[in-house]
């Protein structure tokens, strides 16, 4: 391991320098049969964190995400994963997932288990996660045979009354833990204080679940940027054991502000994924056959990126306001 | 296929936004999921229902998209937008805590309950078609006042009872477990033969309207159990009213919006 | 009622116009008898909108605060409460509050029905509410002597096995549903959507717990401010039934980035609370005797204003993108 | 009252939070509660333990504050700090997620187990006095790795057994009735007297330290029950150090901080 394998201490207040390459955070936090979250609902999704679990050959993960997609089906095809607990897989709306289909109707090349959950499902059980509860309740699942293919579904009655005065039953999901929670953002201080705009998911919920997390951002930032606006911190410091900085690393997801949607790679993906052979040798060009992403972003080329650019829209400064 | 206002050849999916589109009239707050319901919406809202507010599944509220948003989660419906709340937020306080008037969901079949399957066709262990899932499907079913359902394909495989799943059920059964929902389930289906409505808990689905040149026997037969028919079936208006002068409200075309995937 | 007595429709895309005075939101939303929710923990506490409550002399209020201090002691000692739900009773940390501690341990002149919960048990009530679940389990309570004496606080079994393998108790809270919740708030557009920084506390739960809201503000602002940062609105428009523009309407607690707190207030509430007669006076002189907040505003005077103003430290933008 | 270093009156408030400052050194994440659990997490982060992180019962993480805060809440905590985060999170997530190694209380009343009363002193229903309540310290005895408490009076009414009511239970408590806490609950209690430890479930509060010119009979005599005392009792140290210099690092003046309220 060299030396940013492992953070250590500096002489920054309060904090500790968690800055690694993606490499070395994929190696120390995640294993073969770990259970791995990565989150981010179609906006940064940690897609550069799932091609270094590929090109580090992990096996048997358990992944845990709520809606499975294009970086999913790629760490399905690359053999990474045995089993998936989520509550939507498709390509987005631009069609369906081949390798995962093919996995779950056919168990071609192998059976994948799969849990289905609905969102808020996966959300609660984030929820429960992150707060230490046995269980969240919902009010979901009544009348669904969801239940009757997911044990893990159960019931509870309030202890007290429903609104007709009789006892009242809902259902409950179990907390979600996941070994590592990796997740995209915008921008993060050396420390892990991460902050994220645009759509914001449940990553939050997500890194407090789990017991390492790694936050992957476009852009590592001066402390007192981050200090500027305290509020945006939406994961601090102490949740957050490694930060490794990754420029467009949602790719094709988007960064808000940073890059668009790449929309034509999600039809692309659709007919790649129907094809084995043709996803074996996306994987091997794309991923297998890149060192990191930084190698990635540059074999697309500066011309693609360009079509992806976006404009300037800032926010309007907010006043904290000083002591006088 | 139909012909648009101008000329522009009009796609089944266009048919079918501007037909649920229309039946979002008087409705106050709508849950924008994946897909289909989105290009509903966003024509209600541009057309015949401009004081709706749409609450799309990604978490944004009050959007002011400068371009006909793509996806739920499209960049441009969150830059101006009002709100951009977590899910957390979205899940529990927006939908289940009661604050949606229409949610809108897809679905591979429905029963004559309005119950959903988007989960698998074929038995769970060994599926001949695996579904995208629920998503937040069960979620809306169980907290929405009401749910719109677009089929893109009525034939009596997505229209069956029994389910293969139910992967989103409506109320009748969700009271049957002894668990009361929100909301009366789906009150509207709306196919490219015609539109399905429902009163609520204990009542079918009937087809209450048929697209132009559609025989109510025809839907009929398209129909996998015996469908009840209001006592007057109408027409549904043929010509989809000012979809194109929305989609020309923004730069893009409306053939790529309108393209299925 | 005036014209601002009720929302009416304007131009505005998708929004309604929900500016009203706070006479005019109190009258249509407290009413005598109803739980009223006042929250903002130690920031932005709306201190304006309880002077107005005690202004229009409602009665036999239910108060739901997590820190019950200067504002439910001056509620209490107008007689607008019969009940107070609360986690913490006291003047913030500069004392006790003379009224609530007679009512409670001296019935003078009047009893006063409380009920105990802990913080986080009143959060999670808050969360029960805002989600519409019959209850929400914590990790508190257990051994605590608060259960014998508050019959809400119950326990339920969770349906999976504990650590140990054998089941596991938890305790519960019911939710709150308040007929109305009021906070304040640096700025909202007309619509309602309400942007809050700095101390945000539990008030977008207790904005969605409740049947109505109000959100007091201390600007109003042009649409385009908001949505320039919809990340920072934390009360979406279509929870808000009133927003009332109200600047300083937070004192004696702090508006970040507006006004500081006014700490020799606090220390002077202690003295003032512990004497019936002294606190009739104060209220009758600076509530009662004041037509509305700008006319307390004014009867400070902008020299004591002085003394509590903050210099300027602004948040770096952060860019949203537009498409090209 | 002694005198600190430079010659300034050094008041109860200040010295009890000097020794407990010390008390953090070696310890991460400390939860700081309103009042004098304040001051000591700040000393402490400005004397002995640079490097303990303070997540504030208001919401701040990781504070810079530009003068010395009065409370929790001060405006000089947020600006600058590196996260603000709401009540669910801080309480939820952070708290009861078990990120917090040291939780800060004070109370009205403790027992030989390290329990809490900060509700009422007499009977519930009518009370002698009516105490602010749990506040937090409930979920800050069932959630952090271990509390420690500072009291300001050392006498046999506030360390008491049994206590006039139990608001914050330690884990002895809590496990006779079934439920299993995540920490230690007390295990360390700071007076004007001296310094009591407690190992952990199942162990009694013990006297480990005095305060100088304070013997181990006075302490005994001030405490309501027949105090358990270690073997080796040392004597706390009596300058507070680098107190003034911390101070002097803002612009309060140290006799505004620690003036009683």
């Amino acid at each position: 391991m060299d030396r940013t394998d492992r953070p250590h201490r500096t002489g920054r207040t309060g904090g500790t320098d968690k800055v690694m390459t993606m490499k070395a955070a994929v190696a120390a936090f995640v294993h073969d049969g770990d259970t791995v979250c990565l989150e981010g609902f179609t906006h940064l999704i940690p897609t550069a964190a799932g091609h270094e679990i590929i090109r580090q050959g992990r096996r048997d993960l358990t992944v845990v995400r709520m809606t499975a997609d294009i970086v999913v089906d790629q760490m399905l095809a690359a053999g990474c994963v045995s089993r998936l607990v989520s509550s939507f897989v498709g390509n987005s709306s631009a069609g369906s997932l081949g390798n995962l289909r093919r996995r779950i109707e056919s168990s071609d090349p192998e059976p994948l288990a799969f849990e289905e959950y609905s969102h808020y499902g996966m959300v609660c059980r984030y929820l429960a996660g992150s707060q230490r509860l046995p269980f969240h309740p919902l009010r979901s699942y009544g009348g669904s045979d969801l239940p009757r293919v997911n044990s893990d579904l159960r019931k509870v009655t309030s202890p007290y009354p429903g609104p007709d005065g009789e006892p009242e039953q809902i259902y409950v999901v179990p907390p979600v833990n996941p070994d590592v929670t990796i997740i995209h953002a915008q921008r993060a201080d050396r420390g892990g204080n991460t902050q994220m705009w645009g759509l914001t998911g449940v990553q939050a919920e997500a890194v407090y679940a789990a017991r390492k997390a790694i936050v992957v951002v476009e852009e590592l930032v001066d402390d007192e940027v981050v200090r500027s606006d305290p509020n945006r911190t939406l994961v601090p410091a102490h949740a957050v054991h490694a930060v490794v900085v990754c420029p467009r690393g949602a790719h094709p997801s988007f960064a808000q502000g940073y890059y668009d949607r790449d929309n034509a790679f999600y039809r692309a993906w659709s007919a790649i994924s129907q094809d084995p052979d043709r996803i074996q040798a996306w994987l091997d060009e794309w991923v297998r056959g890149t060192a990191d992403h930084a190698e990635y972003v540059a074999k697309l080329g500066e011309e693609y990126w360009a079509g992806l650019a976006v404009g300037e829209a800032l926010s309007e400064p907010v006043d904290y306001g000083r002591r006088l | 296929m139909t012909m648009g206002a101008q000329g522009t050849p009009v796609t089944s999916s266009e048919l079918l936004s501007v037909v649920a589109s229309r039946e979002l009239v008087a409705r106050r707050t709508v849950f924008a999921g994946i897909g289909l319901p989105t290009l509903a919406t966003e024509l209600a809202q541009l057309t015949v229902a401009p004081e709706i507010e749409v609450v799309y599944e990604s978490g944004v509220c009050g959007a002011h998209p400068s371009h006909l948003p793509e996806t739920i989660a499209d960049s441009v419906l969150i830059t101006g937008a009002e709100a951009v709340i977590s899910m957390p937020t979205l899940f529990g306080c927006v939908l289940q805590g009661g604050h949606i008037d229409v949610g809108f969901l897809g679905a591979a079949q429905i029963d004559r309950w309005g119950n959903l399957n988007t989960s698998v066709i074929g038995e769970w262990d060994s599926p001949a078609v695996r579904l995208p899932g629920s998503g937040g499907g069960v979620e809306v079913m169980a907290n929405a006042r009401e749910v719109f359902v677009v089929m893109r394909r009525h034939t009596p495989h997505s229209f069956t009872d029994p389910l293969d799943f139910c992967t989103a059920p409506g109320p009748d059964r969700a009271l049957a477990e002894g668990i009361r929902p929100l909301g009366a389930g789906v009150t509207r289906v709306i196919t490219e033969l015609g539109v399905l409505a429902r009163e609520g808990v204990g009542h079918e689905l009937r087809l209450v309207a048929v697209q132009p040149g559609v025989t109510v026997g025809q839907v009929r037969a398209a129909t996998g159990w015996d469908l009840q028919v209001a006592d007057a079936v109408t027409t549904v208006e043929p010509r989809p009213p000012r979809s194109c002068a929305c989609c020309a409200r923004t730069s893009t075309p409306a053939a790529s919006i309108f393209a299925e995937p």
